[in-house]
Parts: structure tokens; sequence; C-alpha cells
């Protein structure tokens, strides 16, 4: 670590944050939260969007490096490829925050700690929640899943996780499981084709609130309950998912929270002030069930 | 078998065939694939999802049909989709009633309009300042999903309304309304073309744009209509879609469609040069592509080999399509059959 | 009917001069692209501290070292009348062969080998099918482009670090000249355009590819190779893409099969916009080069800005580049 | 010469394209050192039976032999490597290439496998002065007119060490002075040994430079003649089976004096027009009824004032009346809604739309007038496409055939076509026979002669005086870009009379 002594004079700290882009809904809350929080801990944030971009992301870390700013924090858009730039900032003395997705490198000392979600963690809760409700069902559990983007990592790991939970119940079978892009639109269009073509199918898992929601159209539009008739899991917990849960349309919410504002700002001041900080903090998650939704829906920001 | 081989050279002929295979080859996965029944009082199976779930592609193909019929190209669909979704979901999220017919109308109205003025911008970079048309739309590719994601400030802006629902969500003496959209455009531009001298004029204005000029045919203006043509066309395809998912994403509405409707044009038999266009071949296209991804869906290819399936697909077809391809392997049969007429 | 070739030979005025536009018309878009990037750059150096060091303009080299390459790769293609849509799919699967293959222990030196090969092969496809089938190039490479990123989410859908050191100290070297530093990717993209620049002008596969672009029928009636040019530039495209993908792999040691996505615009608007014309046979090398800066120019001010929210970002960036053509276009104007 | 063995033996040739037979069991021979001329009727078959020749189509039936080797080509690059040069109908050649370009592409001079320039240039610019040509030989081919686009193809033709030289329709667009020129190298190849095939439908060119000829109508082998032993008469008979007597009719008939013409109205006329680069400022003025003719060297303006008056190029200044009125000539629409017609001497590019088809391209103009809201009914353009089809001998007679596969006669006519149902007031003519054979040829005077009988104003030009001095009322001159002289065509006035015009001219700015 270093001291808060370097940078600005005014002693005021300047973060320099290089954002993946803007290709959710979630993302975008993920930016305004960070940027809101800044503000809030009186942090100057200079803000960059990579639009999908390693090169861009580098490029923005580079310029942070030169612009001499305290500390810098960034989702990484992939996991590897990140050593030189981060070695980089070691060698300029300028600490370095992973915020939602790790990178995977050796050499762990290139940053101070990563703040964010386990995907894989995620994938697993859903699978135990699954693997917990199944223990009353008298058939086979057909899950259709709805993926992420092919190859993003949220899709790799949920997928990943929830595999590995539903291992302990041999009842529990994955029948179909496609890509729907992480969109409203996607999740429809793929939940028709394949709750046609797999009509055994009684539990939906999507990877995030927005296929779900999408897919609670087609489960309606096919003259089903959603909730009811097919049991439905998604991870996010954005509002919107919240207020489908609340009503029963979806069955349980892994939380995986954009809002890490707050402790990214905790984090980078505790970093520049010299204190120790654990090597990987997970950002305060939770899973939701209906009962759960409905107390918590009222003051659900996003 | 001289019937047949006249049928086989038929433009439509091969797509028409790839997707009659394609939606057989979905019975082995799904035994009653074909069947459509009436569900609460609409028409409900797999072959309703392809129409229904073509229908904003079909549209997109449409009015690239008559850009690229102008030896042009339009990249930026794909924004003006986003633009239009959020123009009309925000309107409507702020009105006092969302079930109102007139507000929604309205809304409605307003992100047309939008979506025209969208495409007098390409029109105007294309024909009157004359930058090529690929640069011209890549300018409203890129910033146009900026200024979506403005109005939406980045966010899903959910909408309940029940009027704007219907458009690409609702049913109409049982049939999806949002088919009956694209087919109302799709009727509209066939006659507007051919039963007025546009098509003609376009077709020539594409083939040979000097001889065209020479021969007194008002290019710029023709160029123009047809941009905001298109436009208005991937403004229809942006309600269907925002108003199907009841929401409006910024972000992702309409990503890369224009691959996919240049993708349709193409396998209807439009070449990307210009002139000569199709517009049934467009539309079996592009339901040959919305048929492409439900065989995906419902085959199971695993993710990561979908990209190669779908190559496949693509080549297969287009080889079979060519007429060089015919030639150079059935060489051995032309050949024989010459010599007997000779 | 008498004959008029026989009549006596009468004092024929010199003919066919000056019946032009005017001595260099060729040369106007790609100067013009070059006075209106200085000019770019001039308004960068005025708006922002630090924007006038001339590493900055480095820097934009040793940022765009790869897309330099694919450009250069689908100059060759759109000045033959094609267009190459494959690349970006390429680069990624050049990145991904690469990084799984040095993961396997292969040594960097047939890695990089083998990842050539593969992006030439598959070049060398398109090119076969487009030239022989007769199918639009649009098609041909937008099926190579699924094939190509198929192929890398077949090897993995994970990202592969690469920790081979020969790749490692490749990305961190820095070739110092005077107070000023390049990579050797960079230099490498530069010396490939020279080289690019060089066959163009001064090579008959450079010469055939302009006359295919200018009309292929005539080409071919010429008695020129249609075929091998054809098929030659996009196997060359393919190749340059792969080696993209490994100045890739140098600037960020990973192989990942979603990298790239959507690269083959910025190809297409990198030549473009360096004055190439899309329906092909004119154009020079110089203008991708111009057109590559410019992207680069374009984003760097971005960065230096700073604080551009997301969508700002992209409307800004939507925004400079139509000044940016609409200048070019008022520049180059000629007739209505 | 008869005796010696053919190099080039073409037997049972045949080849069909969909709905058309273009060959059927066409025997050809060529011998070394001969020039011989392929005649025919538009349609007829010839630049098939080269194409064919020289890989461009699959041959159906039939062999090829050349030196006495059964051969078949896969493309024009085997029978150039084969020592077959070609010329082929229309220019093919690569516009946006410079001119020294296209004359060496795919040979060009070489060290180290870098091309070499500045010999490329030099060399092409003494190969183009040896046909009298002084070019800029770095600019772009396509800044140059069609005729010297014409001599550049030539010129490329000729340098390649052949043993087999073919030109289809070289002389199309040529005044008689390239034309000379032309045959002036084609007796020093002949007299070298070199094989020539010429395709030509002027038939004094034909009788001039030719020695033996082959004759094809619809397709088939008429008849292998030496030239010396079938008349002009003969000849035409046998190409287009019947006899020609139009084109007498034409000269007896009686023209109206300028005079006369002169009190009609005027439909269009031009003041201090000009055009940077272009042409210098010219006056003129043209009636009703009357037919003028302009007449020039190549290069010589022309195009460029024809051009103008139609709108297709902007005039730096100048203005124009038509009917009486001032018109600011925004393009050709504007010349368009004042009746002005413009056919023009680039039917590749700038004419035909190969697209379409022949029912197409004819209402293309007259559809373009109206605007595309007011489509021109299907009774109404089958009513007028099938007259003109008829009136014009247009072969195929399909209406729906791609103009692109009609052959280059036919395609020309189509053109006229197109612009004689807009029944224009004035109708600018550029090179309207070019390329057509005889017959049609003599129809197609015959139809503008009668047109301006009727009152149509006409401006004709054409590489060929007598033509222009068979048809015109008034003769323009041109030289250097200038208009120097306009002559009543009166009996005093023949083609010595113009060409001395030209020669000496009454041109101030003999300046270079
Ligand atoms: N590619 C093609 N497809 C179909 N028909 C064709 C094609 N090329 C030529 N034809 C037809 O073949 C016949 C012979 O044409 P060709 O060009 O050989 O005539 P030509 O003797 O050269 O005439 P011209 O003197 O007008 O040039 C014509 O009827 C023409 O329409
Ligand atoms: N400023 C210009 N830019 C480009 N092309 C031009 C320009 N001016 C004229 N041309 C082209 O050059 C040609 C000029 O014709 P040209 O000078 O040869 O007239 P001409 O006297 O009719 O001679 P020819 O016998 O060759 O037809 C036209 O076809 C025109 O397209
Ligand atoms: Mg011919
Ligand atoms: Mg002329």
């Amino acid at each position: 670590g270093c001291g808060g002594d370097s940078g600005n004079d005014d002693g005021k700290i300047t973060m320099g944050f290089a954002q993946v882009g803007a290709e959710s809904g979630w993302r975008t809350a993920n930016t305004k939260d960070i940027q809101e929080a800044a503000k809030a801990a009186g942090i100057e944030l200079k803000f960059s969007d990579a639009q999908q971009k390693q090169e861009n992301q580098i490029k923005a870390i580079r310029s942070y490096i030169a612009q001499k700013v305290d500390i810098i924090a960034f989702s990484p858009v992939v996991e590897s490829g990140w050593d030189q730039v981060l070695k980089e900032a070691k060698d300029a003395e300028i600490p370095v925050i992973l915020t939602d997705r790790a990178v995977d490198s050796q050499d762990t000392s290139l940053y101070e700690t990563f703040i964010g979600s386990d995907f894989v963690l995620e994938g697993k809760k859903a699978g135990e929640w699954l693997v917990a409700d199944a223990k009353a069902a008298p058939g086979p559990v057909n899950v259709i899943q709805l993926e992420g983007n092919t190859g993003s990592a949220p899709a790799n790991d949920r997928k990943a996780g929830f595999a590995e939970a539903i291992k302990a119940d041999p009842k529990i079978k994955i029948v179909a499981s496609q890509d729907a892009e992480f969109t409203r639109a996607k999740g429809k269009e793929v939940m028709e084709a394949l709750f046609k073509a797999h009509p055994e199918a009684n539990v939906l898992y999507a990877h995030n609130d927005d296929m779900g929601l999408g897919a609670i159209e087609a489960i309606e539009a096919a003259g089903k309950k959603p909730g009811v008739d097919i049991k439905i899991i998604t991870v996010d917990a954005v509002k919107d998912g919240m207020t489908a849960l609340a009503d029963g349309k979806i069955n349980f919410i892994v939380e995986c929270s954009p809002l890490l504002g707050n402790q990214l700002m905790d984090l980078a001041k505790q970093v520049l002030d010299g204190k120790e900080v654990p090597k990987r903090v997970l950002t305060e998650e939770t899973t939701f069930t209906q009962e759960q939704a409905k107390a918590a829906l009222p003051d659900r920001k996003y | 078998m001289n019937r047949f081989s006249t049928l086989t050279r038929h433009r439509l002929f091969w797509p028409a065939a790839a997707l009659v295979l394609l939606l057989c080859s979905n019975l082995f996965f799904s035994a009653d694939f074909f069947a459509i029944r009436l569900q609460d009082g609409h028409l409900y199976g797999s072959l309703i999802d392809i129409l229904r779930g073509s229908t904003p592609l079909v549209l997109v193909a449409l009015g690239m049909t008559l850009v690229i019929a102008t030896a042009g190209i339009d990249l930026s669909v794909g924004s003006v989709i986003a633009i239009v979704g959020a123009v009309a979901c925000l309107r409507i999220s702020n009105l006092p009633d969302q079930n109102s017919v007139g507000g929604v109308l309205a809304a409605v109205g307003v992100a047309l309009g939008v979506a025209l003025v969208l495409g007098l911008w390409n029109g105007i970079l294309v024909a009157v300042v004359g930058i090529q048309p690929i640069i011209a739309t890549l300018i409203l590719l890129v910033g146009g999903r900026g200024i979506a994601q403005l109005i939406t400030d980045g966010q899903i802006i959910n909408v309940r309304s029940d009027p704007y629902r219907t458009i690409g969500a609702g049913y109409w003496l049982t049939i999806p309304v949002a088919v009956i959209i694209a087919a109302v455009v799709v009727a509209a531009t066939v006659l507007f073309t051919r039963r007025t001298a546009l098509g003609l004029l376009i077709e020539s204005v594409g083939s040979s744009p000097t001889a065209s000029r020479l021969a007194g045919i008002q290019a710029r203006r023709l160029t123009l209509i047809v941009y905001v043509f298109a436009a208005f066309c991937a403004g229809v395809a942006g309600l269907i879609i925002s108003s199907n998912i009841s929401s409006a994403d910024g972000n992702n509405a309409g990503n890369l469609i224009e691959l996919d409707a240049i993708l349709a044009v193409v396998i209807g038999g439009t070449a990307l040069t210009g002139g000569r266009f199709s517009i049934a071949g467009s539309v079996l296209g592009a339901v040959l592509i919305q048929a492409l991804n439900v065989t995906i869906y419902t085959t199971g290819i695993p993710n990561n080999v979908t990209l190669l399936f779908k190559a496949v697909v693509v080549v297969v077809l287009c080889l079979a399509q060519s007429p060089a391809f015919r030639a150079k392997v059935f060489r051995g049969r032309r050949r024989k059959s010459v010599e007997v007429a000779a | 009917m008498t004959s008029v070739t026989t009549e006596p030979r009468i004092d024929r005025p010199k003919v066919a001069r000056a019946r032009r536009y005017g001595v260099n018309s060729r040369y106007v878009p790609v100067l013009a692209t070059l006075v209106l990037l200085c000019l770019m750059y001039g308004i960068g150096v005025a708006n922002y501290e630090g924007f006038s060091d001339t590493q900055i303009v480095l820097n934009i080299f040793i940022d765009n070292a790869h897309l330099l390459t694919v450009a250069i790769g689908m100059t060759f293609v759109i000045l033959s009348g094609g267009i190459d849509l494959s690349v970006g799919a390429v680069l990624a699967l050049g990145t991904v062969i690469a990084a799984a293959l040095l993961r396997a222990g292969w040594s960097p030196l047939l890695v990089i080998v083998v990842v050539l090969a593969v992006g030439a092969l598959i070049g060398l496809a398109q090119g076969a099918i487009i030239h022989f089938f007769d199918i639009q190039p649009f098609i041909a490479t937008l099926a190579g482009m699924f094939t190509a990123r198929g192929l890398a989410h077949l090897i993995s859908t994970k990202s592969i670090p690469i920790t081979d050191e020969f790749w490692k100290t490749t990305a961190t070297d820095r070739i110092h000249f005077g107070g000023f530093r390049l990579s050797p990717s960079a230099m490498l993209a530069i010396g490939i355009a020279i080289v690019a620049a060089l066959a163009l002008a001064y090579t008959r596969f450079g010469r055939n590819t302009y006359a295919v672009g200018g009309n292929q029928q005539s080409a071919a009636l010429m008695g020129l190779p249609v075929g091998r040019t054809r098929i030659g530039v996009y196997t060359l495209s393919g190749l340059c893409a792969a080696l993209g993908g490994i100045l890739y792999s140098f600037e960020t040691p990973t192989g990942y099969s979603l990298t790239a996505q959507g690269m083959e615009l910025d190809a297409i608007a990198a030549v473009v916009i360096g004055g190439t014309l899309l329906s092909g046979g004119s154009g020079f090398l110089v203008g991708t080069v111009l057109g590559v800066l410019v992207l680069g120019l374009i984003q760097t001010i971005i960065t230096f800005q700073g604080t551009l929210s997301s969508w700002w970002t992209k409307i800004v960036i939507g925004g400079l580049l139509f000044a940016f053509i609409l200048l070019q276009r008022i520049v180059t104007r000629r007739e209505p | 010469m008869g005796e010696r063995a053919p190099i080039l033996e073409m037997l049972g040739v045949g080849k069909v394209f969909p709905g058309v037979v273009a060959l059927a069991d066409v025997d050809f021979r060529l011998f070394p050192g001969e020039v011989h001329a392929l005649m025919g009727e538009n349609g007829a078959g010839k630049s098939t039976l080269i194409k064919v020749l020289t890989g461009v189509y699959d041959i159906d039936a039939g062999s090829i032999r050349l030196s006495d080797e059964d051969v078949r080509f896969t493309g024009p690059l085997q029978a150039q490597r084969a020592g077959i040069s070609t010329v082929y109908q229309e220019v093919n050649l690569c516009p946006n290439l410079s001119v020294a370009e296209n004359v060496f592409i795919g040979r060009e001079p070489r060290t180290l496998g870098m091309i070499g320039w500045r010999q490329m240039r030099r060399r092409s610019a003494e190969l183009l002065r040896g046909l009298d040509l002084d070019l800029d030989v770095t600019a772009l081919l396509g800044s140059y007119s069609i005729a010297i686009q014409q001599m550049v193809a030539i010129a490329r033709a000729v340098d390649i060490s052949a043993k087999v030289l073919i030109l289809d329709e070289p002389t199309s667009s040529l005044d008689a002075s390239e034309v000379d020129q032309l045959f002036r190298v084609m007796r020093r190849l002949k007299s070298e040994g070199l094989a020539i095939v010429f395709v030509s439908h002027f038939l004094d060119q034909v009788y001039e430079i030719a020695d033996r000829m082959t004759v094809l109508r619809n397709g088939r082998r008429v008849g292998e003649y030496t030239v010396a032993d079938l008349p002009q008469s003969q000849l035409v008979s046998a190409m287009i089976g019947k006899d020609l007597a139009v084109l007498e009719e034409l000269e007896e008939q009686e023209k109206p004096s300028v005079a006369a013409l002169e009190q009609g109205k005027p439909v269009i006329a031009a003041t201090d027009v000009a055009r940077t680069g272009a042409i210098e400022p010219f006056s003129l003025t043209i009636h009703q009824g009357e037919v003028v003719g302009l007449a020039g060297l190549l290069g010589s303006g022309r195009t460029e004032l024809a051009r103008l008056l139609f709108g297709a190029d902007k005039a730096d200044q100048g203005s124009f009346t038509v009917a009486g009125e001032p018109v600011t000539m925004r393009g050709p629409r504007t010349a368009m809604d004042h009746g002005v017609a413009f056919c023009s001497e680039n039917r590749r590019t700038e004419g035909v739309v190969g697209e379409l088809t022949v029912r197409e391209n004819i209402i293309l103009a007259l559809q373009a007038a109206r605007g595309w809201s007011r489509p021109i009914p299907r009774s109404r353009q089958d009513e007028l496409v099938e007259k003109y089809i008829a009136a014009l001998d247009i072969r195929p007679a399909n209406p729906d055939s791609q103009v692109r596969n009609l052959s280059g006669g036919n395609q020309q006519k189509v053109l006229l076509a197109r612009w004689l149902i807009t029944e224009p007031k004035l109708l600018i003519v550029d090179e309207p026979t070019r390329g057509i054979d005889v017959g049609a040829k003599a129809e197609i005077q015959k139809l503008l002669a009668q047109l301006s009988g009727d009152g149509m104003a006409v401006l004709f030009i054409s590489a060929e005086l007598e033509e222009v001095l068979r048809l015109s009322h008034k003769i323009a001159v041109l030289r250097d870009r200038r208009l120097v002289e306009q002559l009543d065509n009166t009996d005093e006035v023949d083609v010595d009379r113009i060409l001395a015009t030209i020669a000496s001219g009454t041109t101030t700015g003999a300046g270079e």
C-alpha cells in the first residue's frame, strides 16, 4: 500500500473507474451507484466506458496512471490478460481494486482487493434452493436453463455452480439449456420454443431476471401459471424481478447486487489509509423467497 | 423432370426448401411441432411463434431490401429500433393512464415520427451530402445506441399498457397482431413498388446510377425516400419488439439485427450490389432465419456449436442457390443433356 | 458511298489533353483525411493538457496495432470490390488458438505459424467460395465470421490466460528512439503497412487488385488472373486478421472467444474514412493508416475527456465521426 | 494463301443461351498473314464466336484447333497465353487505372518483381504515339472519351506479341484518321505474319483492309469468301438475306432549305455556353424540324457540347432559352421537362441499364419524366415497346429479355427507342449508329429523317462524316473544343470541305 499523500494536493481522493460498458440495466445501475457513492464519499471519480472492449479498458487504465489518480477501480471485461497493465499501475504505486468480476492473475499482489459477487456461488445458491425444494416433489424435476451470452463469465459460472449443486439430487435434470443473451426479448423467444419442445419441464432457471421476465410472458401465453406450473429461479434481484417474485410469478431469486458503490468507496479509503484489507470482499448479497421479496420490495432502489 | 428443374431454378426454391427442411427437422425433437391449436381464443403453436417472432426481422429486411436495391446499406436499423422503443415506452410510462388508447396512439405516432426523422438523417447524408452509405449509417449505428440509452437512462423502461401490448403480443381474430401489421406493411410495399413505377426506378438507380441520371431519374429523391422507408420499417419493428415484452431496452433492443436483415435480403435473392430486388424473397429469408433460430432452440444444439451450425446452414443454402455451384458440381449431367439436345 | 479513309491527311490538332478533373484528383480524399486529422489533433491539443505530447500519437499506433493490421488486409479486400466481415472473429480465433496452444506447452514460434496458417486458410476458403461459386462476399464472409467465432467457442468459452515468456516480453517491450517509445507490435504493424503500400503500388498482385475492383468483368477480359487475385486478397485478409490476433494477444495476453466483436466495422470504417471507395478500385493504403489514426484519435479524445457517461461516449463518437466525414466530404466535393 | 495450313480452325461450333441459339455448327478458318473479316447483322453471333473462341463462354459443341492442336480455353487469360490477343466489343478496360497501366497491366515491365512505372509510362506513351495519340498516360483512363479508350484497348492488344489478333468492332467510334492509323498498324502486323480477325459494320473499311471474310446469319455460317470475289451488294444480301434499297431512297429525298427551317420556331438556343476544360463558349440555335450535325475530330468536344445542352454537365457560363423562354439547366430532368432527349455515346455505362429488361429500358426515360407515382399502364407499355421493337428490328424481339444479354447493336437500338418514345422536341443523338449493322443503320437514318420531317429537331453526332452530311441541314464544325463554323448543308458541302474546315479552322487558340 501507499499513503494518501500521492496525487492531488487538495487532499481529495481521485479514483479512476473503468467500466465495462452499458450492456445491461444491471450494469448501468452499477455505474450509477458507484457515481453516487463517490459523490457521497467526497471522492472525485473519473469514469470511462470501455464499450465492452478490453483494449479500451487497458487504455483507460493507462490514462489514469498517466493522470496520476490516487486509486484505480475497474470491472474487467475478461478475466485474463491484465498482468501487464496491472504491473504498470503497481510500478506507479497506484493501488487497484477490482469490482464485479475477478481476474485470473497468478500474482495477486497486482491488485489490492476484489469486491463483487461470486457467480459460481450464485449458481450454487440457486441449485441448492432447487434441491431443497425438490425434496417434496413426487416426480422428476426437469429444468430448462436460459443462459447468458455464450462465453461470458456470469453465464459460465452460474451454469457451473448450478450444475454442481443439483448433482445432489438425481431427480433433477436439465432438459434444455440455451443462450438467451441476458435479454427479455430473447428470454421470451427462447422460452416459447423450449417450452413447446419440452412440455415435461417444470422448472426454469434463468441466469438473470430479465430473461426470466421474458420467459414468464411465454409461459403465460402458453396458458400455464408461472411460479406454480413452472417454478422459476433467477439471479440478480432487480426491481422488476422482485416485483414478479412478490407477485408469485418467480419462486426464488439469488441476489447479485450492482450496488457496491459504498463498499467500494470504503475499501478505497481503507486502502489509501494503508489499512490491511481482505483480498476478496463479497458484496452484501442475499437470496429472496417470495415472502422476503414482499418485505424487501418497498425499499428496493433498483 | 423438366418441370422439376425449372422449379429448382426458381429464385426462391432453395430458401423455401431450406425452410421446409428446417421445420421438418424439428419433428424429430418435438413431435407435435406442426400442431396448431386454439388457446385462450388465439392460435397457438410453434409455427405461429416463428411467424410472430420473425415479424421484426421481416419488417427490417423489407426496408433493407429497398435500400440494398439502390446499392446502399443501412447499418443503423438496430439503433432506430432501440430509439423508437425507448421513445414510445417513455411516453407511455409518463401517461396518467397507461391504458388510454389515445395516449398510446399518440406515443406510437411520436415514436414513428422520430423514426422518420432518423431515416431522413440517413437519407440526407447518403443522397444529398454523398457519403458512402455504410459510413453514413454507421454514424447512427454508434450514436443512435447512445441516444436510446440516454432516453432510457440506461435502464429498462417498463410499461403496463394493454393497448400497447397488443401491438407485439396481442391477437386479432385469433391471429397475432404483429403478423397482421407486418403483412399489411409488406403488402403495401409490394403494391407501392410494383403497382407504381417506384420499384422500376429504384432498380434502375441501383444497377446503373449514371445511366439512370441520364435517363432523367431523380436518384436523390428516391434514395431519400428509401432510407426514410427503411427507418420507418425499423420503427415499426421497434414498436413490436418493445411491445412484445412491454418494456424498452435501450441497451439491447435490435442489437446486430442489421446483419440478420442483410442476410435475409441476400438469401432472398437481392444482390448487395443493387438493382433487382425481391420482397417476397426477403420475407422468406427473414422467416427462414427465425425458423433457424427456433430450430436451434428446439433441437438443443449446444451453445458453443450454435454459430458453426448457422454457418453451415448459410453456406449450404447459398451454395444450393448459386448457379455457378450447381453448374460446377452437376457439370457432367448438364453436358450430357446438351449432347442430347444437339 | 465514298470512302473517307483515303482522304488527304489533315493537320491533326493534338487531341484529348486536359480532359481530366485535375492532375491529382485521386489523392484528394487521402489529403483531405490527412488535413482533417491534423485539424482534429490540433483541437485535441488546444483542449486537453498533455495532448500535444508526440507520444500520444505513438500510443495510438501502440493501441491500434492490431486494428491497423486487420485494416490493411481489409484494404486489399475492399479495393478488390469485396468485403470481409470475418476479420474480428478470425482475430478472436487467433487469440484463442494461440492461448490454447501455449497453455498446452507449444513453442511460441510454432504457435504463431499455426495461428497464421489457420487465418490464411479461413481466408482462402472464403475466397474460393466467393470466386468459384459466385457467392456474394458479404454472405460468404458472414458465414466465415460465424465459423471462426464458432470454432473459438468450441475451443473454449472461457478466457485462457497467456503466461508464455516470449509473449510477456514482447508485450512489455518498448523500442525507444529519441524520447519516444513504440511497441514491437506497432513497429510490425507499421512495417506491414509500408510493405502493403509498396505491394499495392508496385506488384502485379497489387495492381490486379485495383483492376478487379474497378471492373471485374473487364479485368477478366483483359486476361488478368481474376480468380487468383480475389482468392489472394481474402487469404491475405485472413492472414492479417490472424496476425492481428497475435498482436492483440501481445497487448492483452489472453485468448477469448468474444474479443473483437464488431471489429470488422472498425476496420471497414478505417478503410473507408481513408478515402477508399467501398465499391472497389479506388483508394490508397496510406488512407487506411490515416483512417485508423482517426478512429484512434477519437478514442483518445474520449479518454482525455474522461468524464463522459456511457451513452454520451457513444453519442460523442458518432458525433465526431459525423463531423469528420462531413468535413471530408465537403473538402473532396466535386461536381454536384 | 489458302494453300497454307490455317493457324486457327473452328469446326462445328455451337453455343446456346437460354432461349437463344447464338451459334450453330459454325466453321471458321484463319490463316497467318491475313485479315479476316467476320460479317453479319446485329445479333448474328460474331461477338459470341469470339467469346467462345477465347474461353469467355464455355463451348457447347464443336472443336477449336490452334496451330494444329486441339485447344479449349477456360478464360481470356489462357487464350492470351496461347497467343490470341483480343479487343472485345465495348471497351473492356479498367477506368480506375491510368492509361499506361491499362496498356500494360498483366505484363508490366518489372525488376525484381517490382513494377517499373517510369518505363511503363514511357513505353505506353510511345506505343500510343504510334497510333497517333498524344495522351497523358498517367491520367485515369475513365477521364478520356470512349473513342480514346477504344484506341487504348487497341494499343494494348497490338502490343501483346501474339499469333492471332482479334478486333471486335474496334472502329465503331473512331473517326477517319484514327481508322487510318489503325489500318496502318494492322497492315504492318499482317506483313509480319499475324492473323487478324476484324469485325466491323463499315463495309468500306472491310473492303479496304480485309482479305477474306466469313459471313454469319442468325448464328449460322453463310459462307467464306475472298473479298475480291464478293461485291458489296452481294455481301449485304448474304448478311441480311435481302437487298438494301432504303439508303438510296434517302439520298433522293428533297431536303428543306436551311433558310426555310430557320423561319421556324427555335427549339433551343444556347448563348455563350461554356464549361472549363470541356468546351469554349459557343452559341447554337436549333430550330423545329432541323437536323444539325456536329462534325469534328475525336475529342474535339462534340460530346461535351451535347452534354451541356442536355444538362448532363453543368455549364460554367452562358444561358439557354428553350422555345423562347430562358431556362436554367439544373440537370437532365430540366432538359427533359423541356422536351430535350440525349442518347449517350457510351451505351454501356451511360446508356442501357443492363440488369433490366428490354421493356423496362425502353420505357425508363418516359417513366422518369412522368414520375414514380404515375406508372405507364401495362397495355400502353406493351404497345410502345412492341412498336419500337418492330420499327428498329430489335432482336431477340422479346421485351422481357435482359438487355445485358443483347448484342451490342441491339442494345444501341434499345437506347434509341427509349428516347424516341418520349417524343422529344429535340433529340440529341451521340453516335447513334455506333455498332449498328448496315441495314439497321439505314433504317435509323430514315427514321430520323422522317421524324425531323414531322417537326422534331435533331442534333446528330457521328464519327462518320457521310452520315452527318446525308442527314443534316446544318453542320456545326468543332475543333479543339471550340465551335469554329456553322455550315449550311448545300450541294457544295462535302466531306472534303468539312475536313478542310476542321484542318484549317478559323480557330485562334492554336497555342500548343
Ligand atoms: N450472355 C448471353 N445470354 C443470352 N443471350 C446472349 C448472351 N450473349 C449473347 N446473346 C445472344 O446471342 C446472339 C448473338 O449475339 P452476339 O453478341 O454474338 O451478336 P453480334 O453478332 O456480335 O452482334 P453486334 O453486331 O450487334 O455486336 C444475340 O441474339 C444475343 O442476344
Ligand atoms: N470534366 C469532365 N470530367 C470527366 N469526364 C469528362 C469531362 N468532360 C468530358 N468528359 C467525358 O469525356 C467525353 C468527352 O467526349 P469527347 O471530347 O471525346 O467529345 P467528342 O468530340 O464527341 O469526341 P468523341 O469522338 O471521342 O466522342 C465525354 O464522354 C465525357 O463523359
Ligand atoms: Mg458484337
Ligand atoms: Mg463523342
